[in-house]
């Protein structure tokens, strides 16, 4: 059986229960779940808002391939993941990601490769709205995140 | 040949709009060649191209790492700054 | 502000969401949350339940003292775990773990240390019901389970 | 010495009850003379303690990796196969 993934970008916020279920309802061949939820900081205070732009089409097109390439390196029988776009406050969630398989290391494995190639290989741009009113600027990319690709070998 | 420029994030508000329908001069072949052309359509886009070194493109949807890939039958060309989403 | 992981052992389900909620709500400096679980398989459909055993008191113990290593070295902002206990069917779960810290290495570290101990450290013991009434027997350990915790060196 | 016996999962069902109060002679210092004493209580002990180097051993809830660790003053010690949760 041939898995698929199940990758949408929305602006309303999601239910992880519900999306833990989409992939596990009705099956007893998975042993392991692992979510990984991404949060809007509010960076001590400073930050009113993050605001995501996108590339429609585009974004879920990248993430599609990633989550493909996923399934295939750590043989896990489902992914999905939700990204957010717009205006998302400190507290709230910006982006999900499940990943499901008969045995723990892959589950784990494959959440953490598809959210470090996300990070930047996703067609999203965050902009900080500051509490102060001031231009808060685009976010600059993280050395730490392309660093972090380096795990998965070439 | 008429192409869709898309434009992202901070070169977006710099050029002052999120697409174009441009005509390429037959000259343009490849992505290097692009950012050639764009550098002469005002002082923004050669200010813009300063930083093409981390400027990084998609043709029709799908990432590009060397700018001296050919543009060939693009329909769009994406040009962005580094991704910061997840 | 010093970290209490919040460990429970009990036999009724958990709800995913609510646990999350937890740990999260009404904080701003949580960048990242990672959730594992682990649901009982059917291996095939010849296996009608599993039963799990532990040690009252001990297992609570065990764990609480693996997700303070957890939260020490990792810098997590919060751990949790529910383990259940008694028969447990293929589809259900049997544990969950949730780590919470600012950026997301943390968090599915520290999710992963504590399932990686958790598998071969704390007290509970799970035996077999075979679907065809025949006694299943005791599940043996795992080798693999062992070399898991390789990985986090001494 | 009285001390709780606590049995748990093949040990519990192969010994027919999951905890006792013994009276410990006082030879029995170490886990390793425990182990030692249990194997003369009849044919049941005898076959499970050819297993010992697989049992486990918590002291009063903790594990014990090293079977020459005293029991000194004690209140409870498990005895029990390796671990299999998760």
């Amino acid at each position: 059986m041939s898995v698929k993934p199940d990758i949408r970008i929305q602006a309303k916020d999601f239910d992880i229960n519900a999306e833990i279920g989409k992939l596990t309802k009705g099956r007893t061949d998975i042993g392991a779940v692992v979510t990984f939820t991404g949060l809007c900081r509010g960076e001590g205070d400073t930050l009113s808002a993050l605001e995501l732009e996108h590339y429609p089409g585009m974004a879920e097109a990248e993430i599609t391939r990633i989550a493909k390439q996923a399934v295939t390196r750590f043989g896990l029988l489902g992914i999905s993941a939700i990204h957010r776009y717009g205006k998302i406050k400190p507290g709230e969630n910006i982006v999900l990601v499940i990943a499901t398989s008969p045995h723990r290391q892959a589950s784990f494995d494959g959440a953490n490769f598809l959210m470090d190639f996300l990070k930047t290989r996703a067609p999203f741009w965050k902009k900080n709205h500051r509490a102060d009113g001031e231009d808060g600027g685009w976010v600059d990319a993280n050395d730490a995140d392309d660093d972090a690709l380096s795990k998965w070998g070439k | 040949m008429t192409i869709k420029l898309v434009y992202f994030a901070w070169l977006r508000e710099r050029f002052g709009m999120g697409e174009e329908q441009v005509e390429l001069p037959e000259s343009v072949k490849s992505i290097s060649d692009l950012f050639d052309w764009l550098e002469t359509r005002g002082e923004e886009f050669a200010n813009v191209m300063e930083h093409r070194k981390i400027i990084q493109v998609a043709i029709d949807q799908e990432h590009v790492q060397d700018s001296s890939t050919l543009i060939g039958d693009a329909k769009e060309i994406a040009i962005f700054p580094p991704m910061t989403g997840g």
